[in-house]
Protein backbone atom coordinates (compact mmCIF):
# COMPACT_ATOMS: atom_id res chain seq x y z
CA UNK A 1 0.00 0.00 0.00
CA UNK A 2 1.84 3.33 -1.35
CA UNK A 3 -0.08 6.27 -0.78
CA UNK A 4 0.77 10.51 -0.79
CA UNK A 5 -1.67 12.39 1.80
CA UNK A 6 -2.04 16.42 2.55
CA UNK A 7 -3.00 15.86 6.27
CA UNK A 8 -1.36 14.26 9.10
CA UNK A 9 -0.49 10.24 8.51
CA UNK A 10 -2.51 7.92 10.49
CA UNK A 11 0.86 5.84 12.13
CA UNK A 12 -1.59 3.30 13.67
CA UNK A 13 -3.75 2.48 10.38
CA UNK A 14 -0.25 1.83 8.61
CA UNK A 15 1.14 -0.79 11.48
CA UNK A 16 -2.83 -2.13 11.22
CA UNK A 17 -2.11 -2.50 7.73
CA UNK A 18 1.02 -4.33 7.68
CA UNK A 19 -0.39 -6.79 10.57
CA UNK A 20 -0.52 -10.72 9.49
CA UNK A 21 -0.46 -13.56 11.55
CA UNK A 22 2.57 -15.27 9.90
CA UNK A 23 4.58 -12.04 11.04
CA UNK A 24 6.59 -12.32 14.01
CA UNK A 25 8.01 -8.81 13.90
CA UNK A 26 6.93 -5.28 12.12
CA UNK A 27 9.34 -2.31 11.97
CA UNK A 28 8.42 1.02 11.61
CA UNK A 29 10.02 4.09 10.07
CA UNK A 30 8.28 7.69 10.92
CA UNK A 31 10.56 10.59 9.33
CA UNK A 32 9.88 13.60 11.34
CA UNK A 33 10.75 17.64 10.84
CA UNK A 34 13.52 18.17 12.47
CA UNK A 35 14.57 22.16 14.46
CA UNK A 36 17.36 22.05 12.71
CA UNK A 37 19.43 21.96 9.77
CA UNK A 38 23.28 21.99 9.17
CA UNK A 39 23.24 24.20 12.33
CA UNK A 40 20.39 26.68 11.05
CA UNK A 41 16.87 26.77 12.86
CA UNK A 42 14.00 25.15 10.80
CA UNK A 43 10.59 26.58 11.09
CA UNK A 44 8.38 23.89 8.60
CA UNK A 45 9.30 21.96 5.64
CA UNK A 46 7.34 21.82 2.52
CA UNK A 47 7.23 18.64 0.51
CA UNK A 48 5.72 18.68 -3.08
CA UNK A 49 6.11 15.45 -5.46
CA UNK A 50 5.38 14.57 -9.12
CA UNK A 51 2.63 12.55 -7.58
CA UNK A 52 1.53 10.16 -10.79
CA UNK A 53 5.37 8.90 -11.16
CA UNK A 54 5.94 9.26 -7.32
CA UNK A 55 2.87 6.59 -6.79
CA UNK A 56 4.42 4.39 -9.79
CA UNK A 57 8.28 5.01 -8.33
CA UNK A 58 7.24 3.92 -4.67
CA UNK A 59 5.08 0.54 -6.22
CA UNK A 60 8.44 -0.56 -7.78
CA UNK A 61 10.49 0.02 -4.72
CA UNK A 62 8.06 -1.80 -2.52
CA UNK A 63 7.88 -4.76 -4.85
CA UNK A 64 11.56 -5.19 -4.65
CA UNK A 65 11.60 -5.02 -0.76
CA UNK A 66 8.66 -7.30 -0.68
CA UNK A 67 10.75 -9.94 -2.56
CA UNK A 68 13.72 -9.39 -1.16
CA UNK A 69 12.94 -9.98 2.34
CA UNK A 70 9.87 -11.81 1.77
CA UNK A 71 7.81 -8.75 3.41
CA UNK A 72 4.58 -9.90 4.74
CA UNK A 73 2.84 -6.09 4.57
CA UNK A 74 4.16 -3.04 3.14
CA UNK A 75 3.14 0.62 4.01
CA UNK A 76 4.08 3.78 2.42
CA UNK A 77 2.47 7.17 3.69
CA UNK A 78 4.62 10.22 2.37
CA UNK A 79 2.43 13.62 3.38
CA UNK A 80 2.84 16.46 0.96
CA UNK A 81 2.27 19.93 2.23
CA UNK A 82 3.82 21.71 5.05
CA UNK A 83 4.89 19.60 7.66
CA UNK A 84 5.75 21.33 11.20
CA UNK A 85 8.75 20.56 13.57
CA UNK A 86 7.71 17.39 15.32
CA UNK A 87 5.16 16.22 12.39
CA UNK A 88 5.63 13.05 10.29
CA UNK A 89 6.81 13.51 7.01
CA UNK A 90 6.98 9.87 6.24
CA UNK A 91 5.65 6.56 7.77
CA UNK A 92 7.07 3.17 6.34
CA UNK A 93 5.60 -0.17 8.07
CA UNK A 94 6.69 -3.19 7.13
CA UNK A 95 6.04 -7.12 8.76
CA UNK A 96 8.41 -10.36 8.22
CA UNK A 97 8.31 -13.06 9.49
CA UNK A 98 11.71 -12.46 11.17
CA UNK A 99 13.30 -9.11 12.82
CA UNK A 100 16.34 -9.06 10.62
CA UNK A 101 13.80 -9.19 7.57
CA UNK A 102 11.53 -6.23 8.82
CA UNK A 103 15.06 -4.26 9.95
CA UNK A 104 16.68 -4.26 6.32
CA UNK A 105 13.49 -3.90 4.37
CA UNK A 106 12.33 -0.93 6.09
CA UNK A 107 16.20 0.85 5.93
CA UNK A 108 16.24 -0.16 2.08
CA UNK A 109 12.71 1.31 1.59
CA UNK A 110 13.50 4.93 3.39
CA UNK A 111 17.15 4.65 1.39
CA UNK A 112 15.65 3.95 -1.81
CA UNK A 113 12.44 6.85 -0.85
CA UNK A 114 14.84 9.44 -0.85
CA UNK A 115 16.77 8.43 -3.62
CA UNK A 116 14.51 7.29 -6.22
CA UNK A 117 10.89 8.65 -5.32
CA UNK A 118 10.06 12.22 -7.04
CA UNK A 119 9.65 14.28 -3.74
CA UNK A 120 10.91 17.79 -3.23
CA UNK A 121 11.41 19.37 0.28
CA UNK A 122 11.52 22.85 0.58
CA UNK A 123 12.75 23.95 4.31
CA UNK A 124 11.62 27.45 6.07
CA UNK A 125 14.45 28.67 8.54
CA UNK A 126 13.30 30.33 11.42
CA UNK A 127 15.88 33.06 9.64
CA UNK A 128 13.11 34.05 7.56
CA UNK A 129 15.32 31.96 4.92
CA UNK A 130 13.19 29.57 1.89
CA UNK A 131 15.39 27.54 0.00
CA UNK A 132 15.00 24.02 -2.12
CA UNK A 133 16.50 20.92 0.30
CA UNK A 134 20.26 20.84 -1.38
CA UNK A 135 19.88 23.63 -4.03
CA UNK A 136 21.78 25.67 -1.83
CA UNK A 137 20.17 28.64 -3.72
CA UNK A 138 17.39 31.12 -1.12
CA UNK A 139 14.48 31.31 -3.21
CA UNK A 140 12.79 33.87 -0.86
CA UNK B 1 6.33 16.22 -32.53
CA UNK B 2 4.64 17.76 -29.64
CA UNK B 3 6.17 17.06 -26.45
CA UNK B 4 4.50 17.61 -23.14
CA UNK B 5 7.64 19.19 -20.46
CA UNK B 6 6.95 19.16 -16.49
CA UNK B 7 8.96 21.13 -14.15
CA UNK B 8 9.32 20.68 -10.07
CA UNK B 9 11.22 22.29 -7.26
CA UNK B 10 14.68 24.29 -8.26
CA UNK B 11 13.92 23.35 -11.82
CA UNK B 12 10.30 24.75 -12.06
CA UNK B 13 11.45 28.46 -10.45
CA UNK B 14 13.91 28.87 -12.99
CA UNK B 15 11.64 27.93 -15.98
CA UNK B 16 8.70 30.39 -14.49
CA UNK B 17 6.05 27.44 -15.10
CA UNK B 18 4.75 23.92 -14.06
CA UNK B 19 4.50 22.51 -17.80
CA UNK B 20 4.89 23.40 -21.02
CA UNK B 21 4.39 21.95 -24.60
CA UNK B 22 8.01 21.81 -26.69
CA UNK B 23 7.53 21.31 -30.69
CA UNK B 24 10.62 19.23 -31.71
CA UNK B 25 12.13 17.76 -34.79
CA UNK B 26 10.66 14.08 -34.98
CA UNK B 27 13.99 11.85 -33.29
CA UNK B 28 14.52 14.37 -30.79
CA UNK B 29 15.99 12.90 -27.34
CA UNK B 30 15.11 13.54 -23.73
CA UNK B 31 18.74 15.49 -23.78
CA UNK B 32 17.44 18.10 -26.37
CA UNK B 33 15.14 18.44 -24.17
CA UNK B 34 16.80 20.08 -22.03
CA UNK B 35 19.25 21.79 -24.28
CA UNK B 36 16.19 23.63 -25.66
CA UNK B 37 15.11 24.86 -22.73
CA UNK B 38 18.49 25.89 -21.42
CA UNK B 39 18.68 28.63 -24.65
CA UNK B 40 15.58 30.33 -22.54
CA UNK B 41 16.88 29.46 -19.47
CA UNK B 42 20.44 29.68 -19.06
CA UNK B 43 20.27 28.93 -14.78
CA UNK B 44 19.01 25.32 -15.86
CA UNK B 45 22.16 24.42 -17.37
CA UNK B 46 23.90 24.98 -13.73
CA UNK B 47 21.95 21.93 -13.58
CA UNK B 48 22.39 19.39 -16.02
CA UNK B 49 24.75 17.11 -14.12
CA UNK B 50 22.02 16.72 -11.58
CA UNK B 51 18.89 16.66 -13.40
CA UNK B 52 17.60 13.12 -13.86
CA UNK B 53 14.84 12.39 -16.71
CA UNK B 54 11.41 10.99 -16.72
CA UNK B 55 9.67 9.88 -19.83
CA UNK B 56 6.21 9.10 -19.55
CA UNK B 57 6.30 8.66 -15.58
CA UNK B 58 9.69 6.45 -15.51
CA UNK B 59 13.34 7.12 -14.99
CA UNK B 60 14.63 7.05 -18.53
CA UNK B 61 18.48 7.36 -19.95
CA UNK B 62 19.27 11.23 -21.64
CA UNK B 63 19.95 9.26 -24.71
CA UNK B 64 15.86 8.03 -25.25
CA UNK B 65 14.38 8.80 -28.15
CA UNK B 66 11.27 10.49 -28.00
CA UNK B 67 7.73 10.13 -28.93
CA UNK B 68 4.88 12.23 -30.16
CA UNK B 69 2.48 13.22 -26.75
CA UNK B 70 5.42 12.15 -24.66
CA UNK B 71 5.23 13.52 -21.50
CA UNK B 72 8.61 14.33 -20.03
CA UNK B 73 9.97 15.66 -16.72
CA UNK B 74 13.24 17.30 -15.32
CA UNK B 75 14.21 15.49 -11.93
CA UNK B 76 16.47 17.59 -10.08
CA UNK B 77 17.85 15.42 -7.13
CA UNK B 78 15.05 14.39 -5.06
CA UNK B 79 14.45 15.24 -1.32
CA UNK B 80 11.80 13.63 0.08
CA UNK B 81 11.65 10.90 3.09
CA UNK C 1 11.13 4.90 29.62
CA UNK C 2 10.56 1.30 30.31
CA UNK C 3 7.26 -0.88 31.29
CA UNK C 4 6.11 -4.57 32.03
CA UNK C 5 2.35 -4.43 31.11
CA UNK C 6 -0.59 -7.14 31.34
CA UNK C 7 -2.36 -5.68 28.77
CA UNK C 8 -2.54 -4.68 24.98
CA UNK C 9 0.53 -2.55 23.98
CA UNK C 10 -0.27 1.02 23.37
CA UNK C 11 2.02 1.62 20.54
CA UNK C 12 1.01 5.33 19.63
CA UNK C 13 1.58 5.81 23.53
CA UNK C 14 5.24 4.58 22.88
CA UNK C 15 5.45 6.40 19.47
CA UNK C 16 4.40 9.76 21.05
CA UNK C 17 6.87 9.49 24.24
CA UNK C 18 9.90 9.64 22.33
CA UNK C 19 8.60 12.34 19.97
CA UNK C 20 11.43 15.50 20.12
CA UNK C 21 11.93 18.03 17.95
CA UNK C 22 15.54 17.46 17.65
CA UNK C 23 14.77 14.44 16.10
CA UNK C 24 14.64 13.64 12.35
CA UNK C 25 13.64 9.83 12.55
CA UNK C 26 11.53 7.38 14.42
CA UNK C 27 12.25 3.95 14.48
CA UNK C 28 9.42 1.19 15.95
CA UNK C 29 9.89 -2.51 17.09
CA UNK C 30 7.19 -4.59 17.03
CA UNK C 31 7.47 -8.10 18.17
CA UNK C 32 4.28 -9.79 17.30
CA UNK C 33 2.91 -13.60 18.44
CA UNK C 34 3.42 -15.50 14.77
CA UNK C 35 0.98 -18.45 14.14
CA UNK C 36 3.95 -20.82 13.21
CA UNK C 37 7.38 -21.97 15.04
CA UNK C 38 9.62 -24.08 13.29
CA UNK C 39 7.01 -25.44 11.54
CA UNK C 40 4.87 -26.30 14.09
CA UNK C 41 0.73 -24.13 14.45
CA UNK C 42 0.66 -21.55 17.38
CA UNK C 43 -2.10 -21.04 19.29
CA UNK C 44 -0.96 -17.91 21.87
CA UNK C 45 1.94 -17.60 23.95
CA UNK C 46 2.66 -17.02 27.54
CA UNK C 47 5.13 -14.12 28.78
CA UNK C 48 6.71 -14.31 32.47
CA UNK C 49 9.54 -11.88 34.05
CA UNK C 50 11.60 -11.97 36.83
CA UNK C 51 10.24 -8.37 37.02
CA UNK C 52 12.33 -6.43 39.42
CA UNK C 53 15.07 -7.24 37.61
CA UNK C 54 14.03 -7.49 34.09
CA UNK C 55 13.27 -3.42 34.61
CA UNK C 56 16.61 -3.02 36.00
CA UNK C 57 18.31 -4.78 32.81
CA UNK C 58 15.78 -2.71 30.43
CA UNK C 59 17.46 0.32 32.23
CA UNK C 60 20.58 -0.55 31.45
CA UNK C 61 20.41 -1.51 27.86
CA UNK C 62 18.34 1.47 27.12
CA UNK C 63 21.23 3.63 28.97
CA UNK C 64 23.50 2.33 26.68
CA UNK C 65 21.80 2.76 23.79
CA UNK C 66 21.22 6.10 24.48
CA UNK C 67 24.79 7.43 24.78
CA UNK C 68 26.00 4.73 21.68
CA UNK C 69 23.78 6.27 19.30
CA UNK C 70 22.57 9.19 20.81
CA UNK C 71 19.30 8.39 20.96
CA UNK C 72 17.11 11.42 21.82
CA UNK C 73 13.94 9.38 23.04
CA UNK C 74 13.24 5.65 24.40
CA UNK C 75 10.79 3.88 25.05
CA UNK C 76 10.65 -0.03 25.93
CA UNK C 77 7.33 -1.49 26.79
CA UNK C 78 7.35 -5.61 27.11
CA UNK C 79 4.01 -7.41 28.14
CA UNK C 80 3.74 -10.09 29.90
CA UNK C 81 0.87 -13.23 30.31
CA UNK C 82 -0.85 -14.59 27.32
CA UNK C 83 -0.43 -12.61 23.92
CA UNK C 84 -2.19 -14.32 20.83
CA UNK C 85 -1.24 -14.62 17.59
CA UNK C 86 -1.05 -10.77 15.57
CA UNK C 87 -0.96 -9.67 19.42
CA UNK C 88 2.27 -7.08 20.57
CA UNK C 89 4.47 -8.95 23.10
CA UNK C 90 7.33 -5.68 23.06
CA UNK C 91 7.37 -2.13 21.59
CA UNK C 92 10.37 -0.65 21.00
CA UNK C 93 10.25 3.13 19.85
CA UNK C 94 13.35 5.40 19.28
CA UNK C 95 13.89 8.67 18.32
CA UNK C 96 17.28 9.87 16.98
CA UNK C 97 18.65 13.08 14.50
CA UNK C 98 18.95 11.10 11.57
CA UNK C 99 17.77 7.44 10.54
CA UNK C 100 21.04 5.71 10.78
CA UNK C 101 20.86 5.87 14.49
CA UNK C 102 17.40 5.42 15.22
CA UNK C 103 17.72 1.83 12.82
CA UNK C 104 20.72 0.79 14.54
CA UNK C 105 19.80 1.98 18.35
CA UNK C 106 16.48 0.00 17.91
CA UNK C 107 18.13 -3.16 16.67
CA UNK C 108 20.55 -3.18 19.70
CA UNK C 109 17.77 -2.56 21.86
CA UNK C 110 15.76 -5.50 20.92
CA UNK C 111 18.81 -8.07 20.25
CA UNK C 112 20.04 -7.47 23.75
CA UNK C 113 16.73 -7.23 25.31
CA UNK C 114 16.09 -11.25 23.80
CA UNK C 115 19.82 -11.92 25.29
CA UNK C 116 19.54 -10.10 28.36
CA UNK C 117 16.48 -9.01 29.71
CA UNK C 118 15.05 -12.28 32.46
CA UNK C 119 11.84 -12.77 30.10
CA UNK C 120 10.77 -16.26 29.23
CA UNK C 121 8.00 -17.19 26.87
CA UNK C 122 5.52 -20.63 26.93
CA UNK C 123 4.49 -21.74 23.60
CA UNK C 124 0.95 -22.90 23.40
CA UNK C 125 0.78 -24.96 20.26
CA UNK C 126 -2.24 -25.90 18.23
CA UNK C 127 -1.97 -29.50 18.91
CA UNK C 128 -2.08 -29.22 22.47
CA UNK C 129 1.81 -29.22 23.55
CA UNK C 130 2.99 -26.43 25.66
CA UNK C 131 6.43 -25.58 26.53
CA UNK C 132 8.92 -23.30 27.70
CA UNK C 133 10.62 -21.64 24.63
CA UNK C 134 13.76 -23.43 23.89
CA UNK C 135 13.38 -25.44 26.40
CA UNK C 136 12.28 -28.93 24.15
CA UNK C 137 10.70 -30.19 27.41
CA UNK C 138 6.99 -30.26 26.80
CA UNK C 139 5.37 -29.23 29.82
CA UNK C 140 1.74 -30.21 29.21
CA UNK D 1 23.67 -17.72 56.18
CA UNK D 2 20.54 -17.74 54.56
CA UNK D 3 19.90 -16.93 51.02
CA UNK D 4 16.98 -16.37 49.00
CA UNK D 5 16.32 -18.14 45.76
CA UNK D 6 14.01 -17.35 43.07
CA UNK D 7 13.02 -19.52 40.29
CA UNK D 8 11.96 -19.10 36.72
CA UNK D 9 10.61 -20.31 33.42
CA UNK D 10 11.64 -23.89 33.34
CA UNK D 11 13.79 -24.13 36.21
CA UNK D 12 10.81 -23.29 38.47
CA UNK D 13 9.10 -26.11 37.31
CA UNK D 14 11.73 -28.28 38.11
CA UNK D 15 12.26 -27.34 41.42
CA UNK D 16 8.25 -26.90 41.96
CA UNK D 17 8.10 -23.69 43.37
CA UNK D 18 8.77 -19.77 42.88
CA UNK D 19 11.32 -19.29 45.46
CA UNK D 20 13.28 -21.24 48.44
CA UNK D 21 15.34 -20.06 51.28
CA UNK D 22 18.72 -21.93 51.77
CA UNK D 23 20.99 -22.23 54.93
CA UNK D 24 24.23 -22.12 53.42
CA UNK D 25 27.79 -22.07 55.25
CA UNK D 26 29.50 -18.73 55.21
CA UNK D 27 31.91 -18.20 51.88
CA UNK D 28 29.39 -20.30 50.08
CA UNK D 29 29.37 -19.11 46.18
CA UNK D 30 26.57 -18.86 43.58
CA UNK D 31 27.92 -22.19 42.11
CA UNK D 32 27.25 -23.89 45.46
CA UNK D 33 23.47 -22.81 45.42
CA UNK D 34 23.05 -24.43 41.87
CA UNK D 35 24.83 -27.60 43.61
CA UNK D 36 22.75 -27.78 46.37
CA UNK D 37 19.65 -27.23 44.82
CA UNK D 38 21.04 -30.29 41.82
CA UNK D 39 21.26 -33.05 44.82
CA UNK D 40 17.35 -32.63 45.33
CA UNK D 41 16.37 -31.76 41.83
CA UNK D 42 18.96 -33.97 39.20
CA UNK D 43 16.86 -32.57 36.39
CA UNK D 44 18.81 -29.21 37.38
CA UNK D 45 21.75 -30.33 36.10
CA UNK D 46 21.10 -30.95 32.82
CA UNK D 47 20.54 -27.17 32.71
CA UNK D 48 23.86 -26.63 34.37
CA UNK D 49 25.90 -25.39 31.46
CA UNK D 50 22.67 -22.64 30.53
CA UNK D 51 22.02 -21.14 33.47
CA UNK D 52 23.13 -17.88 34.70
CA UNK D 53 23.24 -16.96 38.17
CA UNK D 54 21.80 -13.47 39.60
CA UNK D 55 22.69 -12.16 42.51
CA UNK D 56 20.44 -9.19 44.29
CA UNK D 57 18.78 -8.91 40.46
CA UNK D 58 21.98 -8.29 38.65
CA UNK D 59 24.05 -11.14 36.89
CA UNK D 60 27.20 -12.42 38.68
CA UNK D 61 29.89 -15.02 37.79
CA UNK D 62 29.35 -18.46 39.26
CA UNK D 63 32.41 -17.82 41.88
CA UNK D 64 30.38 -14.42 43.61
CA UNK D 65 30.69 -15.03 47.11
CA UNK D 66 27.07 -14.67 48.80
CA UNK D 67 26.40 -13.26 52.00
CA UNK D 68 23.05 -13.34 53.96
CA UNK D 69 20.42 -12.17 52.67
CA UNK D 70 21.20 -12.20 49.16
CA UNK D 71 19.00 -12.97 46.75
CA UNK D 72 19.88 -15.39 43.99
CA UNK D 73 18.31 -16.24 40.77
CA UNK D 74 18.73 -19.24 38.62
CA UNK D 75 18.33 -17.79 35.19
CA UNK D 76 17.56 -20.20 32.57
CA UNK D 77 18.48 -18.90 28.25
CA UNK D 78 15.98 -16.07 28.25
CA UNK D 79 13.01 -15.95 25.81
CA UNK D 80 11.66 -12.44 25.86
CA UNK D 81 10.79 -9.97 22.72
Amino acid sequence: MVELVRTEIDILSAVSKVGDPSAGAIDVFIGTTRNTHKGRGVELLEYESYESMALKVMEKIVDEARRTWNLKGVAVVHRLGKVRVGEASVVIAVSAMHRAEAFEGCRFLIDQLKKEVPIWKKEYFTDGHVEWSGSDVAIG
Amino acid sequence: MKIQVCFFSVVRDIVGTDARQLSLPDGSTAAVVLETLGADHPRLLEWKHSIRFAVNQTYAPAETVLNEGDEVALIPPTSGG
